[in-house]
């Protein structure tokens, strides 16, 4: 077996038993939420990386789980990790509905409405005070474990989540589905006129893309037993998923994952290692000058830059815009 | 750090005692010998410091009150360090900035119990971070005494290890002012109020509580609207305020949209009998500054005043401008940090120990003497004290009501003058 | 010698180059035409001349100084205007303002107005369409504008590429006929043409590219007659 | 042309009606029947119809601007007619998206080459697909019998040796090649190619009109816009001339080439 | 429903739309010029807002100006930034420019938290608050003198893209960057150019935000949202759209706080968007590409 196939085998193994070794729980905190990016990031690259459409809306998803496991568990009594897929499923079928409204309009279109539906849903979160608690938000039953097990659901629940993103974009990538996604990257109108149904591809992918932020919004609503407009719609969330596949590189499977590991837990230290009185300032300036040094210098992320170093072929070579100027952009 | 405080250290060891022997003694050991500086060490290691460790928010939206909770703190700790220590060891403030947001701080407060291993824990800013952290540290039980997160959700899951360190908590923040209100005689006595408020789970107790008291005594509710955190223009409701021809403004605000108000109502001249506001009228300086002498008229409630005549507020007041020479007017979420440290330490000495369940029970069963009165918590931690009804006379915040209350200072004025 | 380029080598990005070696030397005043499989280099080579594309190694001299390198703005100020193959007008601007865009660098404000008659007698579709989009002409109508606004330029060095593409043939042998016009106005011409039997026919000499060298070089209606060019260029039957 | 106007000289253009039975002849794989299209105020097509004969290589010729790639984009389903219909094989389509059309077995080529840029040339010659079904779309993207098919292609049309290439670095002449490659991938039953000699070289275009003709004698149907007049009349039969976006006329080279109409409106000078 | 009410709103609403146009014309033109989605236009706003903060309070300088001083400071900043940063991006496609700016969105809030720290601000001057009455509605003055400015730079900014040589320039550049330089326009400067000028635009909404709303470092996102829709509503990169857009905006939030509630009337601003694009993909005066030759 090849390196390529033996190493994530082992990954998981090793996060499998992980937590029988390290038993701080704020280790295991912060690979859960290492876990969480990287199923998020996966998932955002279906539609970010290989279908071009750039959305700025992952974090509405992830705040609609929020919202929905939220609201099972506190008025029917269902749990979360029960309810959990099928928040993923209902955040797919309402991402096809936004996907409907807004892939009508191509490219920046998409970029804005993806936006303006996170500010959308989060006033429907507030204003819907008697469903949703407004801005008190809702308030979840604990679970009643052991101080120190409380954490693992959560744990292998992300890791979950994690590995069924990965075999799930892995699928996509070697279908014709997602070869169909590249197409309509590349030109949409000519992908049309092969046979490859747009719309319906644009749509589906944009259903699975995010209804991983939707499992990831109702687990996380549950490990913080708690959810509230400002909480569950952090555009900082939907920020750190772009940032992870562009560094880790877009359009691949593993350039994501790898953009989530390296990302969350540097982002995360940076915070304790600078005086606390401006952690937060320094915080979003580094993630600010990170973004844009990437973009300047490495833009193709480091699993493609890498490869095209070492002399990959074909798909993996960088991007375009090999002459001098470009030609317009349509 | 070490700068010299100009109150001897005697002064503050005396008003930690006189505050732990004001509180009800149903504990014996509340009247210990610890509390003076020269104490033995009551629990070792004596060598190594008592580690408090805080999330706050220092960045990021709720940054400002963040910051001022904080700097209550540290004038709490150097008064104790300056004191002795805290049971002969010094205190130390373990501290990370959670940027106001609600996954950090519980990330920091996983981390400052399970990595960093701190002996106590202090609460952050606002109700929406105290929520899930409170879970935290109740999974871990470790006694969470904050400051600032008195939103009704707090107490809804009914934490042994929470406690608010306020007087009493957001539905009995304008009481002082409805009780003024129904108190007017007859044909003073508005006919209708508005409500126009920010979504904020504080704000909404207050006004939902002054809301249905007004109306209950026959106030018609002629204007109730929402409007979002973010919102920033106020001249159309403004507009329909005026248009509904309200008597008296019970404005559901933070800071920014107590002065916005104050600017769209003026620039219509629509002018109230009376305009209370939730808060904002108390960050003085701050709005002070932003509306000069607009302010007059305006009447706000709050747990404390700079001039309160509580024991140990002068000190309070003299050791915070002393360390923090820039500012003039004390906010009162620095009183709220302050009052927490008193707190903890009516507890640790209360029980002689940093043992949080004791730590817990003591509080439960015992009331403290902090800067901003006596209190004690029931069950899930609510206070059960009650708040000052403030307005702003002649540029100054005066103390109106209740007329009880010994920090009264001024009588109202009703209707009150123009903007 | 107008234009002398020797030596040339270009390619893209960091692929290996695609001209290898092009020497070729225009004369004020000359009519050449370029033919070559597809794929030989003919675009690059043009691109190479009017700067879009940066040479990698060797000279070319443009009125006698090196300018190799240079951007095309600056080239085209001396007077070396490319008219590239596929769509190159300004989609969202009116017909007028793609030919106004031609007048951008001629500061008399008169001799713009001459030349954008000029232009307009040429090709009559720039008045009758002068006021919609560029963008949302035929195919063929954008050639012409893209034409018309090229002779608007009315440069000293005029490469075209393949600039009967997709034109009905009533104005494929208007451009032709017009190109020996302006030349004899003294323009010279670089022309990339496909269809090698009006090229080569119109033009004065001819050049056979092939593999990013120029293969052949002779007068325009010899290499019509070489059985050599037919065969492998031209095609055996006249089909085209 | 079947139930058209027999097709002896240049005949006036055929009818709505006309198109209309000519859709129910088996014998016809496409009809179009009195298509409107104009485009804020300019007129691209008026009442356009015509009929495609099963196993023909019909020509659209015409002067620029007469709406020829309109009236593709209108049977493609790129663009809705205002008025009008069309017909596949006697189901009429209009309104369909285009992907719909592709799976009803047409293929078109673009005027200007539109090409998947950052893809390679293989893979551009597999996105075609003739279907959609869940199936199709989660299996593997390329599959044994479809890359033998797809390297066949590349090597007829030479591009073989640029497979793993990204197809945005081929020159002009060679999209054109790669983009009439993946249109024959799908294995259509009807083919509409635009200008498909426009900027190859004769050598090429005369190899691509012998496999036109190749696979027109398997029974596939072609219609081909073409300025390149050799081309057309060597290979195409019938003819069909548009002009303001109209047929003007219609018939075989011979005839077309000798109508005082189509002299006047195209041809002559 | 109170007429003079629905007035008084009707009124706020026009001028409050003339602002969000000044607001969003930066916008518009950056993305007509460069297809740059800027999402740190608002951040840039803001930004603008606190020095014309700063120099009214340390030098007294009226905000309104102050324009006239901040826009040429953030033209050669917004011309540095594409200078060394975007050119680099050339023909990359939309997400990168996308995160660029996101990046100095975030870059801009966290200077200005650190310099100001987080709390609101606003301007306010000695005519702040003055207003008049006109048939019992109120105007008041500030928000009258704010829609002027926008009107008078909105219409400056017309006129040099659609009159001049180098207007025409900054679009041909825009539609084609390899034909606009081959004839003879120098295609780094004068995108250069363009970005300089739609990021003065910025700092000319800069001001008038400040007068008219609070503003602190994160206000920005709300902005973003805003003014993202303005230009999508009117169709992106056109900047008669993006005025009409902000108009219509303008009027309905300002009326639906006082007909349908205030905590649902940003919603209105956001489902005419949704609705608009549903029936009209393209927005009110955007144009489509004629792709398929
Ligand atoms: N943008 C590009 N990036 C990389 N390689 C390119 C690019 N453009 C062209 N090439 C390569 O350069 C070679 C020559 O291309 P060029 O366009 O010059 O050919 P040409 O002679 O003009 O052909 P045609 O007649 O088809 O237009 C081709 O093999 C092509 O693959
Ligand atoms: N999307 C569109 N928007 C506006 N006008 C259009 C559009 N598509 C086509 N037209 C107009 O319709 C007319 C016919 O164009 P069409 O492209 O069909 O011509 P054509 O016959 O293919 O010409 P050519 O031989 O030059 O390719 C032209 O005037 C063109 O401007
Ligand atoms: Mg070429
Ligand atoms: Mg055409």
């Amino acid at each position: 077996m090849k390196l390529r196939t033996v190493f994530p085998i082992v990954m998981l193994g090793l996060f499998l038993v992980l937590p029988i070794v390290v038993r701080e729980g704020f280790y295991l905190d912060l690979l859960l939420f290492t876990f969480m990016y990287a199923a998020m990031s996966v998932g955002w690259d279906i539609m970010g990386g290989l279908a071009g459409y750039v959305s700025l809306g992952h974090v509405g998803f992830f705040g609609l789980g929020s919202y929905v496991a939220g609201l099972l568990v506190v008025h029917f009594g269902i749990p979360v990790f029960l309810s959990a897929p099928f928040v993923g499923i209902l955040a797919g079928i309402v991402g096809a509905g936004l996907g409907w409204i807004s892939l009508r309009a191509r490219g920046t279109s998409f970029v804005i409405v993806t936006l303006t539906f996170t500010y959308v849903i989060q006033l429907v979160a507030l204003n819907l005070r008697d469903i949703t608690g407004g801005s008190s938000g809702l308030y979840l039953p604990l679970l009643t474990l052991p101080a120190d097990v409380v954490i693992l659901p959560f744990y292998y629940g992300m890791l979950v989540l994690l590995v069924v993103a990965i075999l799930v974009s892995l699928a996509i990538r070697r279908s014709k589905f997602g070869l169909g996604l590249v197409a309509i990257r590349e030109e949409e109108g000519k992908a049309d006129g092969s046979g490859v149904n747009t719309s319906l591809y644009k749509i589906l992918a944009f259903a699975i893309s995010v209804s991983f932020a939707g499992v990831a919004g109702a687990l996380h609503a549950q490990y913080l037993n708690y959810v509230d407009p400002d909480l569950a719609f952090e555009l900082i969330i939907t920020l750190n998923l772009i940032i992870m596949c562009l560094v880790g590189s877009r359009g691949t499977l593993w350039g994501p994952v790898l953009g989530a590991f390296l990302v969350q837990p540097l982002s995360q230290y940076l915070i304790y290692l600078t005086p606390s009185g401006i952690a937060g300032q320094v915080h979003l300036v580094a993630l600010g000058v990170v973004l844009v040094l990437v973009v300047m210098f490495m833009p193709d992320g480091i699993i493609t830059t890498w490869t095209s170093r070492r002399g990959g072929r074909g798909r993996a070579r960088p991007v375009d815009a090999p002459e001098r100027l470009p030609e317009a952009a349509t | 750090a070490g700068a010299a405080t100009p109150s001897p250290a005697a002064s503050a060891a005396a008003s930690v005692a006189a505050s732990v022997a004001a509180s009800a003694a149903a504990s014996a050991a509340s009247s210990g010998p610890s509390a003076s500086p020269s104490a033995a060490c009551a629990i070792p290691p004596c060598d190594q410091p008592i580690v408090i460790g805080v999330s706050q928010a220092l960045t990021g939206d709720k940054s400002d009150p963040g910051t001022a909770i904080e700097h209550g703190y540290q004038v709490w700790i150097k008064e104790v360090n300056d004191a002795g220590g805290l049971l002969g060891r010094k205190l130390v403030l373990k501290e990370y900035d959670n940027q106001s947001l609600a996954d950090t701080a519980v990330s920091q407060i996983e981390r400052l119990v399970t990595v960093d291993k701190v002996d106590l824990l202090f609460g952050p800013f606002s109700s929406a971070l105290t929520i899930p952290t409170s879970a935290v540290a109740e999974k871990y039980k470790m006694a969470f005494i904050e400051g600032a997160g008195g939103a009704p959700g707090v107490f809804q899951r009914n934490f042994h290890y929470t406690f608010f360190v306020q007087p009493a908590t957001a539905e009995h923040q304008a009481d002082p002012f409805v009780a003024y209100l129904l108190a007017l005689p007859a044909d003073q006595r508005p006919a209708s109020a508005a409500y126009p408020q920010q979504d904020d789970p504080f704000v909404k107790a207050t006004e939902d509580g002054a809301q249905k008291a007004l109306e209950a005594a026959g106030i018609k509710t002629v204007y109730h609207d929402v409007y979002p955190p973010t919102q920033t223009d106020f001249a159309s409701i403004a507009a329909a305020v005026k248009a509904s021809g309200a008597e008296v403004v019970l404005g559901g605000t933070i800071f920014n949209d107590a002065v916005a108000q104050v600017q769209a109502y003026a620039s219509i001249n629509y002018q109230p009998k009376a305009v209370y506001f939730t808060s904002g009228p108390g960050t003085v300086g701050a709005y002070k500054q932003a509306l000069g002498s607009k302010v007059n008229g305006t009447m706000t409630g709050d747990g404390w005043v700079q001039t309160s005549i509580e024991p140990g507020n002068a000190k309070f007041v003299a050791d915070y401008l002393a360390m923090f020479p820039a500012e003039k007017d004390i906010p009162g979420e620095a009183a709220e940090g302050y009052s927490v440290g008193q707190v903890l330490q009516a507890a640790v000495l209360g029980t002689q120990s940093l043992d949080n369940t004791k730590i817990a029970d003591w509080l439960h069963a015992n009331s403290v003497q902090t800067v901003q009165g006596n209190i004690g918590w029931d069950a899930v931690g609510r206070p059960n004290g009650s708040y000052l009804l403030e307005q702003y006379q002649g540029g100054q915040m005066k103390v109106v009501a209740p007329s009880a209350d010994p920090n009264k200072n001024a009588d109202p004025v009703y209707p009150k003058p123009k903007w | 010698m107008l234009l002398e380029i020797e030596g040339l080598c270009a390619g893209y990005g960091s692929g290996g180059d695609i001209l290898r070696g092009v020497d070729l030397s225009l004369a004020e005043g000359d009519f050449v035409c370029l033919i070559g499989p597809n794929g030989a280099g003919k675009s690059t080579l043009l691109r190479a001349i009017s700067g879009i594309l940066r040479p990698r190694r060797g000279t070319i001299r443009f009125d006698g100084t090196d300018v190799a390198g240079l951007r095309p703005d600056l080239l085209f100020r001396r007077g070396i205007a490319h008219v590239p193959q596929g769509r190159s007008t300004f989609p969202q601007m009116t017909v007028h303002e793609n030919l106004l865009m031609g007048a951008y660098s001629i500061r008399d404000r008169g001799l713009a107005r001459e030349r954008l008659e000029v232009a307009a007698a040429f090709f009559p579709i720039v008045v009758e369409q002068a006021n919609r989009r560029a963008g949302l002409l035929s195919g063929g109508e954008q050639k012409q504008v893209e034409m018309a606004r090229a002779i608007v330029t009315s440069p000293r060095l005029m490469l075209l590429d393949e600039p009967t593409l997709g034109l009905e043939p009533r104005a494929s042998r208007t451009v032709m006929a017009k190109m020996r016009e302006l030349n004899e106005h003294g323009v010279t011409i670089l022309l990339v043409e496909q269809n090698a039997r009006t090229g080569l026919g119109t033009a004065r000499t001819g050049c056979v590219m092939e593999l990013g060298t120029i293969k052949l070089r002779g007068e325009g209606q010899r290499l019509l007659d070489d059985p050599q060019v037919k065969r492998l260029y031209l095609g055996e039957s006249a089909a085209v | 042309m079947t139930a058209l106007p027999a097709s002896a000289a240049a005949v006036g253009p055929g009818s709505a009606a006309d198109a209309e039975m000519a859709a129910r002849d088996p014998s016809t794989s496409l009809a179009v029947s009195g298509i409107d299209k104009s485009f804020g105020g300019i007129q691209a097509l008026t009442d356009c119809s015509l009929a495609v004969r099963k196993g023909s290589i019909t020509a659209l010729i015409g002067p620029n601007g007469s709406g020829k790639t309109t009236l593709f984009n209108c049977i493609t389903g790129f663009y809705e007619p205002d008025r009008g219909r069309v017909y596949v094989r006697g189901v009429p389509i209009t309104g369909r998206r285009p992907s719909d059309i592709v799976h009803l077995g047409v293929m078109r080529t673009f005027q200007v080459t539109r090409i998947f840029r950052r893809m390679t040339v293989l893979e551009n010659m597999i996105v075609p697909v003739r279907q959609l079904t869940l199936r199709a779309l989660f299996t593997a993207a390329i599959k044994g019998h479809e890359r033998d098919r797809a390297e066949a292609l590349l090597e007829f049309v030479g591009l073989q040796d640029l497979r793993h290439e990204q197809a945005g670095s081929l020159s002009f002449g060679q999209q054109k090649l790669l983009e009439l490659g993946a249109a024959l991938m799908a294995e259509p039953e009807i083919v509409l190619l635009d200008e498909p000699a426009g900027g190859l070289n004769p050598v090429m275009i005369e190899k691509i009109a012998g496999y036109v003709r190749e696979l027109n004698g398997r029974g596939v149907t072609f219609l081909i816009i073409e300025h390149n007049m050799g081309f057309v009349m060597n290979l195409c039969d019938p003819v069909i001339v548009m002009h303001r976006g109209t047929v003007i006329a219609q018939g075989s080279p011979a005839a077309v080439r000798e109508d005082p109409i189509v002299l006047d409106a195209y041809l002559g000078d | 429903m109170n007429p003079q009410l629905l007035g008084q709103s009707i009124v706020l609403g026009i001028l409050t739309g003339g602002v969000y146009a000044l607001m969003a014309s930066g916008l518009t033109l950056i993305f007509g010029v460069m297809r740059v989605v800027n999402v740190a236009h608002a951040a840039m706003i803001v930004m603008s807002a606190y020095l014309s903060w700063m120099l009214y309070r340390t030098l007294g300088l009226d905000p309104l100006l102050s324009i006239i001083v901040l826009m040429p400071v953030f033209f050669v900043l917004g011309a540095l930034g594409q200078w060394v940063v975007l050119r680099r991006l050339g023909g990359r496609d939309l997400t990168l420019t996308v995160l660029v700016s996101f990046g100095f969105a975030i870059i801009l809030e966290g200077l200005q938290g650190s310099l100001w720290s987080s709390s609101f601000q606003a301007i306010n001057t000695a005519y702040s608050l003055d207003s008049f009455n006109i048939l019992g509605i109120y105007v008041p003055l500030v928000r009258l003198l704010a829609a002027g400015a926008a009107l008078a730079l909105l219409g400056a900014l017309f006129v040099v893209l659609s009159r001049t040589n180098l207007g025409r320039a900054i679009r041909a550049t825009t539609q084609d960057p390899r034909s606009a330089a081959l004839v003879g326009v120098n295609v780094e400067y004068v995108t250069t150019l363009a970005f300089g000028l739609g990021v003065a635009m910025a700092a000319a909404g800069g001001p008038l935000l400040g007068m008219l709303f609070a503003f602190y470092p994160a206000t920005h996102w709300l902005w973003i949202g805003k003014l993202l829709a303005v230009v999508v509503l009117g169709g992106l990169g056109s900047l008669k759209g993006t005025f009409v857009a902000a108009m219509i905006l303008g009027l309905a939030e300002q009326v639906a706080t006082v007909t349908i509630s205030l905590d649902w009337a940003p919603l209105v601003f956001y489902l005419f968007l949704f609705g608009v694009l549903i029936v009209r993909p393209r927005g009110l005066f955007g144009t489509v590409a004629r792709e398929s030759l």
